[in-house]
């Protein structure tokens, strides 16, 4: 289990350097759907199928929303250029980088081992919550009954986001 | 925004048609299979971006129809809003109480206001995603010209 | 009074989405409608205030506990959220009746009051939330709307701006959800009181140690404390006047203050180093926020970068008072430290809220913000030149006016609790705040114009004198709560709430 | 143990780029990159060895079930970034329509 999910996440890390490196920005865009189709195969694999299908629509509505915006642009990033700022600055964030890794390490050390998880919170939304809500599949019972305030909030941020989008792809923003 | 060749809008009618009936699928046994409001609502978006982009429009049409997504999203959250504070008139008089009666577990009708939280997510889901398209798409048509 | 805690999420959301559906049928619905709702959370956080005299709770979907653990969400209504409500809906009434007369030259009216009822709901809903991933969530729905209206005017400067913050406030969303994530690995509960009794029991340095760094920074680059600060000066800029009051005045701190001192004194156990921490982090905000102030020549930038270093004071206060509980020799200065540094964010508030609306009214009738083509104002703006100069003297620290008194308990703290360095450099800045503010009045108000004609310039229009006047006349009245019989029973809850950290969560569990 | 540090190297590859490319696709890329490592540690938290998923069936005999509240949460957090990455999309197509390019430095403000 553990094996496979590695490799997994080995083939999306290398999707991801390549999609921050490719120069055509299509390809770019594209790699990064791999690596979230990846993450579908990770949750189907973790026993989510919901996540499952919700990541591989929303993959997908992401995908058409980018390729979109990509498409009918001349797609090509410029190089950035390797002047001495640009490599300092690339020094110093893998000093950070090395440091934050270094720090999970040693955070991550004491903590529960994959699939040592014991519950607390959600021994609630599993034992006995089918009595208690109604609804067989456990994350709805979650999502819309113990906490269905947070799906309240959930909802009303794409509502924000739709809005928000309406808002600035307004032509004119004032009146003349 | 051109259409594509014939087949391509025949094979979209059809499988358009399919992925709409999935996606009400999807949302109305939310409570008993994977999936549920989120993932319905963006299935359907995803059969109507799949008929825009196949069958093309122009800017004048697709403004007619942002207009009526936006409005459906806002009463299917209205509706929620309306159906947590519900809650608050009848059995628990809680914020969120899911106050129906619960059915027999298992079957389509059960789980109280629960399938009926995940049919207006569904819907909000997809007239705020399908938003979110025509807007940019709009915004692409009227800027190029 | 528990009935309403809900309500304070509810009703502006439900106000937002009519305002959408209606405001295209009847005309004017909005401008109507919107005031009104804040008006009305406005009067029922005051009704909240003068109604608490403990921590109240609401358990939403009547879930509360199971054995001993909360497993629903709870809304706690305690002291110092309640001063945060009555901030935030104050702050936001006076800000969309200023809007109505500025408002009116963009299009799409309907969409911005509907966007700031969204911001106010997601701020309602981050200092309400007892749980940790709600508190994200509706952090989310604040911050969402607010990128939507830093860039409402669509012109270059705001598209530009909204996206450098988009990317900044994407990357502390994703350090806040890592910390979230950790924590849940360890005490596998999301209650922040619960969370705090899992940890007394028991867990590793390096751990504790990462989580809070990962916070600190999340929260940091919210609330825009140096050296996460890049953003704020070109998103509070740019974005319409009513909004950057919103941004500067309480969404700073409620989505970046607010929760850092909630979790690091209700949730996390006071430790040294992190106090350290936040009171050096204070301190640098401080002193490189007001030099960079020194520096600007546009109206609005001067005023945001004085935001971070008003919000230096804010945080070094709260990191002194940490330091003193800690040491535990002296609880009066510590008093004095959190109530200084409560005091100071209520005034800032207040005081930079005014000044955003000013320069909102200057830019309003001049179409500028660059201080070098002003001049000469105050015989032709005398309501926006009287405010104005009542705002700075209040941010200066002059007496009578509030700031005066918060940074007098601030320094009084400092040297109490022997940290004669902080004091010396709490006066400097207060000094150069000075110097800067005499700059703004001088080139804005008092010299003489640089060739433009006065004649054609007119005071605003009543909806935005009138919100300067109420926060003119604020700036003075909030001076009371310097005495202490006043305090007692406005700030004392507050204070209370966060010296006795044990308070919070045997209040919770125990319900 | 390593699946976990395997995440957080792809979390630190989105950090990566954040830091060091310059255009405007690239920068939200990244961003979702982040999102997706978070979301893989979310959910490999609630993972139990021999859990089955958590949608109860009355034929099987008291199964153990994965942990259903790190999905929730990450169901939520999905949709906080198809929220995200569509306000991302909205600026960076007009700042495209303004400047013709995707490119920060040929922005003026932005640079820093």
């Amino acid at each position: 289990m553990e094996l496979t999910i590695s490799i997994i996440l080995g083939f999306m890390i290398i999707g991801a350097i390549y999609a921050l490196h490719a120069r055509d920005l299509l390809s770019a865009v594209i790699a990064m759907g791999i690596v979230g189709y990846g993450l579908v195969i990770c949750f189907l694999l973790l026993k989510a199928p919901d996540l499952a299908i919700v990541q591989i629509v929303v993959e997908t509505i992401t995908l058409v929303i980018m390729v979109a915006v990509v498409l009918d642009s001349t797609r090509k990033e410029i190089e950035v250029k390797a002047d001495r700022r640009a490599v300092l600055n690339l020094v110093v964030a893998f000093i950070i980088f090395a440091g934050l890794f270094y720090f999970f390490l040693l955070a991550i050390e004491s903590l529960d081992p994959l699939g040592t998880h014991t519950l607390r919170m959600s021994e609630t939304y599993v034992n006995g919550a089918v009595e208690k809500t109604g609804s067989v599949n456990l994350v709805t019972g979650v999502l819309f009954d113990f906490r269905a305030y947070d799906t309240l909030g959930e909802a009303v941020i794409l509502y924000t986001a739709a809005l928000g989008a309406l808002t600035l792809l307004r032509l004119k923003g004032k009146k003349t | 925004m051109e259409g594509m060749s014939t087949i391509v809008k025949k094979v979209t009618q059809l499988v358009a048609g399919l992925i709409f009936i999935y996606g009400i699928y999807i949302i109305l046994h939310g409570h008993l299979t994977p999936g549920g409001g989120f993932a319905g609502g963006a299935i359907i978006a995803g059969a109507f971006i799949l008929l825009i982009l196949a069958f093309g429009s122009n800017a004048l049409k697709l403004k007619k129809e942002v207009k009526g997504s936006s409005n459906t999203e806002s009463v299917a959250i209205l509706m929620v809003v309306i159906l947590a504070c519900m809650a608050l008139l009848f059995g628990a008089k809680v914020f969120f109480g899911n106050f129906a009666g619960k059915g027999n577990p298992g079957e389509l009708l059960s789980a109280g206001v629960i399938p009926l939280y995940n049919i207006f997510i569904g819907i909000e889901v997809a007239g705020a995603i399908l938003t979110i398209f025509l807007a940019l798409v709009i915004f692409k048509e009227e800027s190029s010209k | 009074m528990n009935a309403l805690i809900p309500l304070f999420v509810a009703i502006p959301l439900i106000s937002a989405f009519l305002i959408i559906l209606l405001g295209k049928l009847v005309k004017g619905f909005h401008k109507i409608f919107a005031p009104l709702t804040l008006l009305a959370l406005l009067g029922m956080a005051l009704f909240a205030f003068s109604g608490l005299d403990k921590p109240s709770i609401y358990s939403l979907g009547g879930w509360s506990t199971e054995g001993g653990i909360p497993v629903g969400i709870y809304m706690v209504l305690d002291g110092f959220s309640v001063i945060m409500l009555c901030i935030i809906n104050l702050i936001g009434f006076i800000a969309l009746f200023y809007s109505l007369s500025y408002i009116s030259k963009y299009t799409a009216e309907s969409n911005y009051y509907a966007l700031f009822c969204l911001i106010v709901a997601g701020m309602n809903g981050v200092v309400l939330s007892g749980d940790l991933f709600n508190l994200f969530v509706f952090l989310e729905v604040s911050v969402i709307s607010s990128y939507a209206l830093v860039a409402f005017g669509v012109g270059k400067t705001e598209l530009e701006a909204s996206f450098k913050y988009q990317v900044l406030g994407g990357l502390a969303s994703m350090l806040i959800l890592l910390a979230i994530g950790l924590i849940y690995w360890q005490t596998k509960t999301l209650n922040i009181a619960d969370v705090r009794n899992v940890l007394d029991t028991g867990y590793s340095k390096p751990y504790y140690i990462f989580i809070q760094v990962l916070l600190i920074s999340g929260f940091g680059l919210k609330a825009a404390i140096i050296p996460f600060h890049a953003w704020l000066p070109d998103a509070h800029s740019s974005a319409p006047s009513p909004i950057s009051a919103m941004l500067s005045g309480v969404l700073i701190k409620a989505v970046g203050i607010y929760v850092l001192i909630r979790l690091f004194f209700n949730m996390f156990v006071f430790s040294h180093e992190i106090a350290v921490v936040l009171t050096t982090l204070g301190v640098i905000s401080m002193v490189i926020g007001s030099l960079l102030a020194i520096m600007q020549w546009d109206v609005k930038r001067l005023l945001a970068y004085s935001s971070i270093s008003q919000i230096g004071y804010v945080v070094m206060a709260f990191g002194m008072g940490m330091i003193l509980l800690v040491k535990g020799d002296n609880p009066a200065a510590a008093t004095l430290a959190i109530a200084g540094g409560v005091y100071h964010m209520i005034n800032h508030s207040v005081f930079k809220g005014l000044l955003f609306l000013n320069a909102g009214a200057l830019e309003h009738r001049l179409d500028t913000r660059d201080l070098k083509k002003m001049g000469g104002l105050s015989s032709v703006m005398p309501v926006t030149s009287s405010t104005s100069f009542m705002a700075s003297m209040s941010i200066s620290g002059i007496p009578p006016f509030n700031g005066f008194f918060s940074k007098l308990i601030i320094i009084i703290a400092a040297i109490n609790g022997k940290f004669y360095l902080l004091a010396i450099l709490a006066v400097v800045v207060s000094i150069i705040t000075l110097a800067y503010f005499l700059k703004f009045q001088r080139y804005a108000f008092f010299n003489k114009s640089p060739g433009k004609v006065l004649d054609k310039i007119r005071e605003v229009p009543f909806p935005m004198s009138f919100s300067m006047v109420i926060l003119a006349i604020l700036c003075l009245a909030m001076s009371l709560l310097a005495f202490p019989s006043v305090s007692d029973t406005v700030l004392q809850p507050a204070i209370q709430v966060l010296m006795q950290s044990d308070l919070y969560t045997t209040t919770i569990i125990g319900y | 143990m390593i699946v976990y540090i395997l995440c957080f190297v792809l979390f630190l590859v989105g950090l990566y780029g954040i830091i060091t490319r310059r255009n405007l696709i690239k920068i939200a890329i990244s961003l979702s990159i982040m999102e997706f490592s978070i979301f893989l540690i979310l959910v490999l938290i609630g993972y139990i060895d021999q859990g089955v998923a958590p949608i109860v069936d009355p034929e099987t005999f008291a199964p153990v079930y994965v942990d259903p509240l790190p999905q929730a949460m990450v169901l939520t957090a999905i949709v906080i970034g198809l929220a995200t990455t569509a306000m991302l999309m909205a600026i960076a197509i007009r700042l495209y329509r303004k400047y013709n390019t995707f490119d920060i430095r040929e922005i003026k403000n932005l640079r820093g």
